[in-house]
């Protein structure tokens, strides 16, 4: 069934148990929403060393903006700001892809899941909803990306 | 199928449903709440304009612009005629949003009664499409007009308990939604309608989701104004109408300024045209109004109080099926009295998303979100629901589709 | 005919010709200017749209839906392509018309650089069509601005020596034709466009009649803002276009409020999408959209450039024929230089719309009158012209059919 | 030629030659204008003993709109207000009648020339002008039409 691509086991696990799900807080918190569907995320971050640390994030959505919230959160908290930017650029493109490509397990880890999502373009937005709430504090705490 | 209702030959008008959709499955359309299918007689409607009549209305003499004038005024005349109203009271817009849009603009613009000043009051309520909304929401804080609202039950009817402080002798405009396009519901306009004329307001009907569905009496239900998109109406996109009381119209002042809606100009002023030209800036949408005319006269050789009843017999029945289904809950109205063929729904621990997406997988097309009514919605302390909406192309066996994929749907994730 | 360009071909795609007019005479359309025919790709492209993808856009996740938002975004992609600009600078409209009042108003709604305030300077020139001209006249008179005009010299070109007069630094907006639907005068905008920049005003191209018949360039032009009608360029009636720069859409407040134009809502506030979605509110004109793309794939496989050659071609010739018409005038620019397609010409003694009267027995389609542009008419000292316009599907003969009609209706009133 | 039913000779006689054309003058002058193609006239009247008198008007226009003018003028001119009522309803019905009927001679006299009119829609208007004119003028007269 094509629907067993879009909902891999990795995507409800992450689903289920969110990572780095609580309470953002402090100077550089983030509110996003996609007004398709209503979903919103709040994210909150620091930016110490050249790091991502301490990346909080809560909000509602489907299953996919979830588990994409939990697995950017895992694979950018600890990276350096150069690494991050580098997994962003290939999550983005993994998404515009419409399933052309695969993307590159060792930069992506979990989210290389998330590549069934570029079949069906009305979810790549789900998908990207927590990238870009990331993307845009990570600018905002003074990062290049 | 016990029912006299042909759908099956019906259904043979709409080239779409031999489309395939994913995985080589039958289209289950329930989503005319957002857009109609097209019959083959609108497409052929549209195709003789281009073919056989078209040119610019009311600007040429030669023989081309007179079958173009006569094509375009005669849809204005069919579309009043369903309407059972004067053919210069019906002004053909883009869509029912331009329609709204413009009497909030006119409104603005205009002087006299129908000026809206500082203080002046706009009803709406939480039922609203955005369409019906934001027009109201936006011209109150250009002009420093308030915006008020009549708050919903939980049941998807209007709460009018404080209507007499809600409709205050300084209040201008009341619009009001026919049918909800999230939960169906009807609410009691009536009493709103008599409380806005009491107080020397004018009234709104939204229309969208009842003039396609229903059989309307506008002298009856003592309106002033109509606004529905053609559409969801079996008609093309691209076209909306307005109709409103001649004398009002009259007092309005235009909304686009251009070609054909003038009386005279000069470099420093000009003067307008009556209605409807005055509201009907450049060369029309002339082959959508005759595609909508053709929608009309096909709604109505089927009949619409059949289509109506056709499409309560297919709610009940998707209302009984859903109950049935544990995890399901319906939003708005449980039963089938004051409402149309608009059902919205919530999967325990879903989210509308997914639950659209494995549908998506039996053929299924329901709507899932907020449906451009977010107010309803977080009043509903939800952030979206799944919505199916049906039309005269439905039979009875979509709707055990539907169940099924609802179904489906909370087992995909519940068993994973 | 010694040109390359097969008409005899063109001619094919366009099943209007095979109508028989008054008298069973053939149909010579010279009425491209107020609306251009159809040809069967362009009626196919919309009933393709209907019959297999028919949705609503951007808010379904269902198959279908996914379609229609590929089919819509495509067109704009494909819209965008043919203007060589970003595709999020793309804006669907119903027509020209409608692009040019949603600039007005937003400039008159948006805080910031672009707002309009009393004061402030918009300037236009005696050339404009009634939509390029009212929308302005009445922004001023409802925000205290003041609107300027360059004038017009007897050939049809713009009178420049008095620009430092009227582009002024209070100057905000400067709207300006790209050729006259009147005189097929091209005006010399380069300075005017110049001019404006210099003072920090935005620059409005109306290419109505231009677009659809020439290659246009507009980063070499240095234009702001970009109109024009899908109808008047092979594509369907109800859909126009609004080109303008990213950073300045990204300042402007919205026209039309309604569904799909928000980023949140409540019942007292709301937020807006990015452009272009900011400025398409509601359920838009999909069919139309994909209609244009097809409309201007058309034209670009044909190609503009020969295009415009071709229609010069004819211009010249008929230019050349009406001069050797005793009785005749031309009103404008009487050579091929600096203007397009578009012949206005009177016969002494004659009134206009009896010339086209009698022209429409020859099966000849021209307009008459003012040609909604009442102020150059009257700057003329005339009450109106007959209009000749051209595009690739005429031929040669067709001016030969016309120049005997012309002849025509002169004999036919001196011989009675 | 299909032309001939609306170019008639005693519409082009009318057009050549004018009757009534003049210089409007007194209290009630109207002004009606043509929007579609910018013909206008201006036209002014008196009604004494319920009957119309001194109608005068001016305008340019097409050969229809003019010899229209310059019959209504011929027409109505020294006729009671009920006789012109008639007139102006019976020119009505024929202009809209799309050529179906021919009017009565009896009534409309040189205006059955016209009727070749309602063949071509978009020349009504040309026709009517000045009857409306008249009309409007008149109801400023006070009288009842
Ligand atoms: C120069 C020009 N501008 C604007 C318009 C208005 O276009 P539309 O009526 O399609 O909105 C036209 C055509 O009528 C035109 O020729
Ligand atoms: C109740 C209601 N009002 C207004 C609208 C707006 O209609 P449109 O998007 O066709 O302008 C809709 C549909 O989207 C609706 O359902």
């Amino acid at each position: 069934m094509e629907l067993d691509s879009l909902y891999q086991e990795v995507i409800l696990d992450h689903y289920k148990k969110p990572h780095h799900k609580g309470v953002p807080s402090g100077n550089f918190q983030v509110h996003h929403v996609n007004p398709n569907c209503g979903d919103e995320i709040t994210l909150s971050l620091k930016i110490k060393d050249d790091t991502i640390q301490d990346l909080v994030w809560n909000g509602v959505g489907c299953s996919i903006s979830q588990a994409s919230a939990s697995i950017m959160s895992d694979l950018v908290s600890g990276k350096s700001v150069p690494e991050a930017h580098i997994a962003l650029a290939q999550f983005t493109e993994l998404m515009q892809s419409k399933g052309t490509i695969k993307g590159d397990e060792d930069v992506l880890e979990d989210a290389i899941a998330l590549a069934g999502v570029s079949k069906f373009p009305a979810r790549v937005k789900c998908a990207l909803l927590s990238w870009m709430a990331f993307k845009d504090a990570a600018i905002q705490n003074g990062a290049r990306l | 199928m016990t029912s006299p209702f042909n759908v099956t030959r019906i259904k043979r008008d709409f080239p779409i449903f031999q489309e395939e959709m994913r995985g080589g499955k039958r289209l289950v359309f329930l989503d005319s709440g957002a857009t109609s299918q097209k019959p083959i007689q609108v497409m052929d409607a549209e195709r003789e304009f281009y073919s056989k009549h078209n040119a610019a209305v009311h600007r040429g003499s030669y023989y081309l612009a007179e079958l173009a004038s006569e094509a375009y005024e005669g849809a204005r005349a069919r579309v009043a005629a369903f309407l059972a109203v004067s053919t210069s009271e019906i002004i053909f817009t883009k869509s029912a949003t331009e329609s709204l849009n413009l009497l909030a603009v006119s409104f603005e613009r205009s002087a006299g009664a129908l000026g809206i000043k500082p203080g002046d009051e706009l009803v709406v309520s939480e039922l609203e499409h955005h369409a019906n909304l934001l027009p109201w929401q936006q011209l109150a804080k250009r002009t420093g007009a308030v915006l008020k609202w009549f708050e919903m039950n939980p049941d998807g009817s209007l709460d009018l308990t404080k209507i007499d402080q809600i409709i205050t002798p300084k209040c201008k405009v009341v619009a009001i939604t026919h049918l909800s396009n999230v939960l169906g519901s009807a609410p009691d306009i009536g009493p709103i309608i008599a409380a806005a004329h009491e107080v020397g307001a004018v009234f709104v009907l939204d229309g969208c989701q009842s003039v396609p569905h229903q059989p309307i009496d506008i002298a009856a239900l003592d309106i002033d104004f109509l606004v529905f998109s053609g559409h969801k109406a079996l008609g093309p996109t691209g076209v909306g109408v307005l109709w409103g009381k001649a004398h009002l119209l009259d007092q309005m002042e235009p909304f686009l300024y251009g070609g054909s809606m003038i009386e005279t100009v000069t470099m420093t002023g000009a003067t307008w045209a009556d209605a409807p030209k005055k509201f009907e800036a450049g060369v029309p949408n002339m082959a959508q109004a005759v595609g909508l005319a053709a929608a009309l006269e096909y709604l109505s050789e089927v009949g619409l109080p059949k289509i109506h009843s056709w499409e309560m017999e297919l709610t009940a029945y998707a209302l009984q099926g859903l109950k049935e289904i544990e995890g399901v809950t319906v939003v708005g109205p449980q039963g089938i009295d004051a409402r149309g063929g608009v059902i919205s729904f919530v999967i325990d621990g879903l989210h509308p998303h997914d639950v659209g997406q494995v549908m998506d997988q039996y053929g299924v097309a329901v709507r899932t979100g907020h449906h451009c009514a977010w107010p309803l919605i977080r009043k509903l302390g939800l952030t979206g629901t799944t919505r199916a909406s049906f039309y005269l192309y439905n039979e009875m066996a979509d709707i055990d589709i539907f169940l099924e994929s609802v179904n489906g749907a909370r087992d995909y994730f519940r068993n994973r």
